[in-house]
């Protein structure tokens, strides 16, 4: 089973892309920030960019290799690409664009539900259709390697549900190694085995989606994937706790170590609420004014100055809470986690 | 203030257009619509229809024909020194064209630079219709290589790197992808220059000189026809001009059709292939 | 200043004898187009008596004159490659010879000498431009581009160092007669007369001399 | 085949270059280097020189200034016809020059179309100066015309939009966004149709003559140098084409950034406005 | 307090957009799929775009009346307009951009937080500080009515939380009659204090988020609002009961009432997962293998083959449930809600 190891540095405007990484018959999402260099990436493995130095290997050949002098076309590398914004020609039908690089269109068109579409032009197709064609074109020539740039980008949320859960089976079947670049987080965790967060070319963290969550390796990354990050000074507490200084008056523990600048990470899920401050010593509470509240799905998320908690709609409904009106926010120590300043 | 600016706008667009049309309108009131045709009776003007027709659609198949794969190249490459080359291309606008027609002699000339070798494998070009399609690619080259570089360089990139990534060679990019998407622009650059070519007079008869029914392209039958007879010279006029307009619009508009639909079908992908 | 307009072949000549007005130098047969058009000339100096005729007819000049009169040469590279002696050497087959279009003076006049020579045919053959304008021949000789090209005696000079000419026999030149006339539109008819009887003066005979045209008999 | 596809590439563009350049290096090599500044030394020449570089400098003035907004409007405005339009102002691409010339005598000569009406007014055009601005304007606007238009359609229409809900009225919308975001195709379209306009030759020696010193540009001057002097005739000819290198040099390179700087500066907003 | 009264009819390619609604100073979603009409609702409010019939009201002035002919100029209607891609003028800065329309910058400049951006030209900005460029813009002719075109879309879900939240704040503040458009529910719901979904250029339902939620009038919005949409044939079951059938074998129940063709709307969050089938009559019952698992936040998305449940990350443990392993959806009858098909 053929697998991807990638080992490179390109030089782009602002910074270098150092990228490392191998993957086997699984789905490796990038996601990071705009401009990080998630599309470079995807260009350098492609051929489309050329590396400053480093290798790309598929399988057993070297697509690659800086010392050797190896640099294959793009052409002679077999990779399966699939645009930021698609790409379909827009003078070919959707089987021409399909068959560009050889090879038939009708099983694929089928598989992907799309062949009543076959001699319509890109122009008159829906964003979930397009990235379907996008993907047919991209899997016609059975290559080695899938190479995908946003592909939900481009479609309202509404389409994108769909689409999102045919290609996480699409994936799942092809067993290829396959690179999503996407930044969004939920839409890695959704479709990725593994999920790396490359920010300004440097790749933060590379883990299960779980395990991102479950330890962020920096605030950013927990900020990504969707928790509280606060800024403060941690000094030594009491018996194995650390204080940790928000500001003048409030004041938060934590059960990590860490000392002078840092950052506390909590998730909104693991922040209660309350009219009045249980007085439970391993808690920490932050009294505020509710700034906002939204319902989403069946909870709800509470802005209050200083963090956003996300407790049932039930609750929420329980304790009547209106914006403006003053709430303690409560989490444990032990899910305050503690990670140096950025 | 508002209705100020506009009426600056409509006034600016009528003196535009009244100045540029009434010439032409002039023309045709002074000729007596018998004569118009009249004018195609005569043998001179049908030889010189003849050979402009043939001597352009021979220049500007060549001006297409290598003109595009070198506009191709020069839209797509990145080179040092670029920028001058492009505006060499542009330089022979410049050239008023007696000096264009001078220049052509000195290098293709049988004195000329070239004039040696060609001589050697038994080629003269002066006072030949070769010599004719030479003068008129000369001056209507550029303006079909400024349309072209310009089409090829507003193809989207993103899709020659995705005819790449499906193993798609150089060439295919360009028959396939950048050819018929460039279609448009390459069309109305097409028009542009042969219109152009068609209007050619100064280069030809200094390089190619004037002969009924060789070198005498409509322009130079126009010219010798004022020394004669201005009442026909004005009848032909008229009648060029007319052809150039059909030639205008049949090209603007419907011209890039053609063009993109030749493509589309010549290099249609079949799903056998 | 006067406007004069003039054929081409006097550009060197008419400012010598009189560097007071405005020339305007093109071929006669445009000038007569321009002063029909209404152009300000003053006086019209042509290399025929055709347009001055014409346009007198018209009513548009007064009675035009003979000032000077003219030969024709046969102009040839100076390397002279078609090694040409004597006109007669045109009738050889693959020659390049360049002449004027029948529209035009110089060409009229050269398929006249041509006839008086009996040489038509041969030379006809060898034609590969019929220009409508004498510089268009000189510049092909003067080039080396033509083997050989009929032109005005003073059409030579500007190309000395790069042609030789050949004369023709004198008892086949054709009357080659230049005329001017004053423009009726003229709003300064006195000067314009004025600058005509300069150029007819002794001083004006000497330079037309001077610069290789003959001479009208007095009149 | 690949390398094949890039030879053929390669080979177009070397003929093309070569093509357009030989015959412009041709000439310099027929002029003596001496002769080539010896010319500037020559009465006409320098008369000529100041006669092309005053008309033009009018001539594009005037098709700036009126062109532009017109360009603006036919640009901007989607009307019936408009296609018939654009199509009518590059017909005068296709007129020979001589029946350019004629065609301006007919209109504004004297026994023209507009001749009474101009003598009316005590104007005479044909012969003067303004003759000549005429020509030139007319051979060059077509030009300007055709870039400037595709300029302003190049301009984005949402921040056109923006503009206007931001109470910007369409003069401002005009002069403080569709003209800076245009400025570079304004900038290119001006060189080509400057470009053109200078070697400007067949309607200028019909429609004004060529009077040393008022109306003879350099085209004219170089072709009655024919008359007198071959070699200069040749040597102003290089000149001519050193002058047209370096202007299109300057413009395309700079040009467009003056020219979108003046905007800016000029009509850049201060917080007081 | 001025208030924004549209009643208009505008042509579009494909169909006509009829839009009726009335806005106080409160913000109102339009959301909608792509190519609904969104964008082109917000161009008649300003006056970029001719409705056929209809008016146009704000406060006592009326900007359009095709009876009485009134039609006012974009510029001399008082709208603020975020565009979709913003917009800003590229070759001013971004003070140039803001005092476009007069007024003065540094106030707003300072409130959004640019004020050290105000001579960096748009192209050096990133696309958050862009929107805010453009929200100062549309802000500082102090217009009566502001326009927003799916302001957050340009933006990376990154930087999107942060300037949701600030968007939200600012909003509140200016308690004008704002109309946002975005194809994002959530966006929706965390900024709108009333949501409207649009699909081919008709209201389907306009009302606060909650009430979208809880009753979605149609199928559509039901999806749009993150529901599960089964169709099926509901026929007369027992005792107040409709039956409804998925295919042959597959049936659910509904307190609901319909019959023949019909939708089943059933929230991920009203679903929980067993091993086993609890017999419960009241309750619903579906067995089916699982598809794929997807950790969101502290909740797992679990998809089955006929619809997706969303539980917590704890009982997801408990279950220990896998990819391919047969689980029962369970769901109450009562939370199954029964509406006529599209
Ligand atoms: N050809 C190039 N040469 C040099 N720098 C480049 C090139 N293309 C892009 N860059 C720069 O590299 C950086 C990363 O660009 P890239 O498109 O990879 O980011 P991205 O992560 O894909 O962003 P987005 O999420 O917006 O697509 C950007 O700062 C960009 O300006
Ligand atoms: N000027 C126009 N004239 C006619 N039809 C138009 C015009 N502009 C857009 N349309 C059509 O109106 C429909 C709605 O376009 P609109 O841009 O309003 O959709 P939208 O809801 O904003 O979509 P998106 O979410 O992709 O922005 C589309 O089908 C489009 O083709
Ligand atoms: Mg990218
Ligand atoms: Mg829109």
């Amino acid at each position: 089973m053929a697998s991807l190891r990638v080992d490179l540095s390109l030089p782009l405007r602002a910074f270098d892309l150092e990228l490392a990484l191998e993957a086997g018959p699984e789905t490796v999402a990038l996601v990071g920030p705009s401009g990080a260099g998630k599309t470079s990436a995807l260009r350098a493995i492609a051929g489309l960019a050329r590396p400053a130095r480093g290798t790309v290997e598929c399988g057993g050949d070297v697509w690659f290799d800086s010392e050797r002098r190896i640099d294959r076309r793009p052409e002679e590398r077999s990779v399966g690409f699939v645009f930021q914004e698609y790409a379909l020609f827009p003078h070919l039908s959707v089987e021409q664009n399909v068959t560009f690089g050889g090879g038939r269109a009708d099983g694929l068109l089928r598989r992907l539900r799309i062949e009543h579409l076959a001699r319509a032009k890109p122009s008159e197709l829906s964003g979930g259709e397009r990235q379907r064609v996008a993907l047919a074109r991209a899997l016609a020539r059975e290559p080695r390697v899938l190479l995908l740039d946003e592909p939900m980008a481009a479609l309202d949320p509404h389409t994108r549900g769909k689409v999102r859960a045919e290609l996480h089976d699409l994936l799942r079947e092809l067993a290829l190694p396959a690179i999503l670049v996407t930044h969004d987080f939920e839409d890695a965790a959704a479709l990725a085995d593994r999920v790396g967060v490359l920010v300004d070319g440097r790749l933060r963290q590379l883990g299960a989606p779980a395990e991102l969550l479950g330890s962020p390796a920096d605030p950013f990354v927990a900020e990504f994937a969707g928790a509280n990050v606060l800024d403060g000074i941690a000094e030594s507490g009491p018996v194995g706790l650390t204080r940790f200084h928000l500001d003048a008056e409030h004041v938060v523990y934590s059960t990590d170590e860490a000392r002078g600048r840092a950052a506390l990470v909590v998730y909104p899920w693991d922040v209660s609420l309350a009219r009045l401050a249980a007085d439970d010593s391993a808690l920490n509470h932050l009294r505020g004014e509710i700034v906002s509240l939204v319902q989403v799905g069946n909870r709800v998320r509470v802005r209050l100055p200083f963090l956003t908690a996300e407790i049932t709609a039930a609750s929420a409904q329980r304790l009547a809470l209106r914006p403006g009106e003053t709430v303690v926010a409560s989490f444990k120590a032990t899910q305050a986690r503690l990670l140096p300043a950025d | 203030m508002r209705a100020l600016f506009a009426a600056l706008l409509a006034v600016a667009t009528a003196v535009a257009l009244a100045f540029l049309l009434l010439p032409i309108a002039a023309i045709f009131l002074r000729v007596p619509p018998g004569d118009l045709f009249g004018a195609l009776g005569h043998g001179v003007t049908r030889d010189a229809l003849l050979v402009s027709i043939k001597t352009s659609a021979v220049a500007h198949a060549a001006v297409l024909l290598i003109g595009t794969p070198a506009a191709y190249l020069l839209a797509r490459r990145r080179f040092r020194g670029r920028g001058v080359v492009l505006t060499l291309i542009e330089l022979p606008l410049v050239l008023p064209p007696a000096v264009a027609g001078i220049a052509l002699l000195a290098a293709f000339g049988r004195v000329g630079l070239l004039g040696g070798e060609l001589d050697a494998l038994g080629i003269q070009i002066p006072f030949t219709q070769a010599a004719v399609v030479l003068a008129v690619a000369f001056v209507e080259s550029p303006f079909y290589f400024r349309g072209a570089i310009a089409a090829f360089e507003a193809v989207d990139g993103t899709l020659v790197d995705a005819a790449r990534t499906l193993g798609a060679s150089p060439a295919r990019v360009f028959l396939r992808v950048a050819l018929p998407l460039a279609a448009g622009g390459l069309g109305a650059a097409s028009a542009l220059a042969l219109a152009r070519g068609l209007g050619e007079f100064g280069a030809t008869i200094i390089f190619a000189g004037s002969l009924q029914g060789v070198t005498q392209t409509l322009p130079l039958a126009i010219y010798s026809q004022f020394e004669q007879d201005f009442d026909t010279a004005l009848a032909i006029s008229a009648l060029f001009i007319i052809v150039g307009a059909l030639l205008l619009v049949t090209l603007k508009l419907y011209g890039w059709l053609r063009f993109a639909s030749i493509f589309r079908s010549r290099f249609a992908p079949s799903t056998s292939s | 200043p006067i406007t004069v307009f003039a054929a081409a072949s006097l550009t060197q000549v008419l400012p010598r004898i009189d560097k007071g007005p405005r020339y305007s130098f093109a071929g006669s047969d445009q000038l007569a187009i321009q002063i029909q058009q209404g152009a300000p000339a003053d006086v019209f100096a042509a290399a025929s008596p055709k347009q001055p005729e014409l346009l007198f007819r018209n009513g548009l000049v007064r009675k035009p004159v003979v000032f000077a009169t003219n030969k024709l040469i046969v102009l040839v590279p100076r390397a002279n490659p078609a090694n040409i002696r004597t006109v007669y050497d045109l009738r050889r087959e693959g020659l390049k010879i360049v002449i004027g279009d029948g529209s035009v003076p110089i060409g009229t006049y050269t398929r006249q000498i041509l006839d008086a020579l009996g040489i038509t045919a041969e030379v006809t053959r060898n034609v590969v431009s019929q220009e409508t304008d004498v510089k268009g021949i000189v510049t092909k000789v003067a080039l080396g581009e033509a083997d050989a090209g009929f032109v005005y005696l003073t059409d030579a000079k500007p190309v000395a160092s790069r042609t030789r000419s050949i004369a023709l026999p004198a008892w086949a030149q054709p009357a080659i007669r230049y005329e001017i006339a004053v423009v009726k539109a003229s709003p300064r008819p006195e000067a314009a007369k004025a600058f005509v009887k300069k150029l007819l003066s002794k001083r004006g005979r000497l330079l037309l001399k001077q610069a290789g045209f003959g001479l009208p008999e007095q009149a």
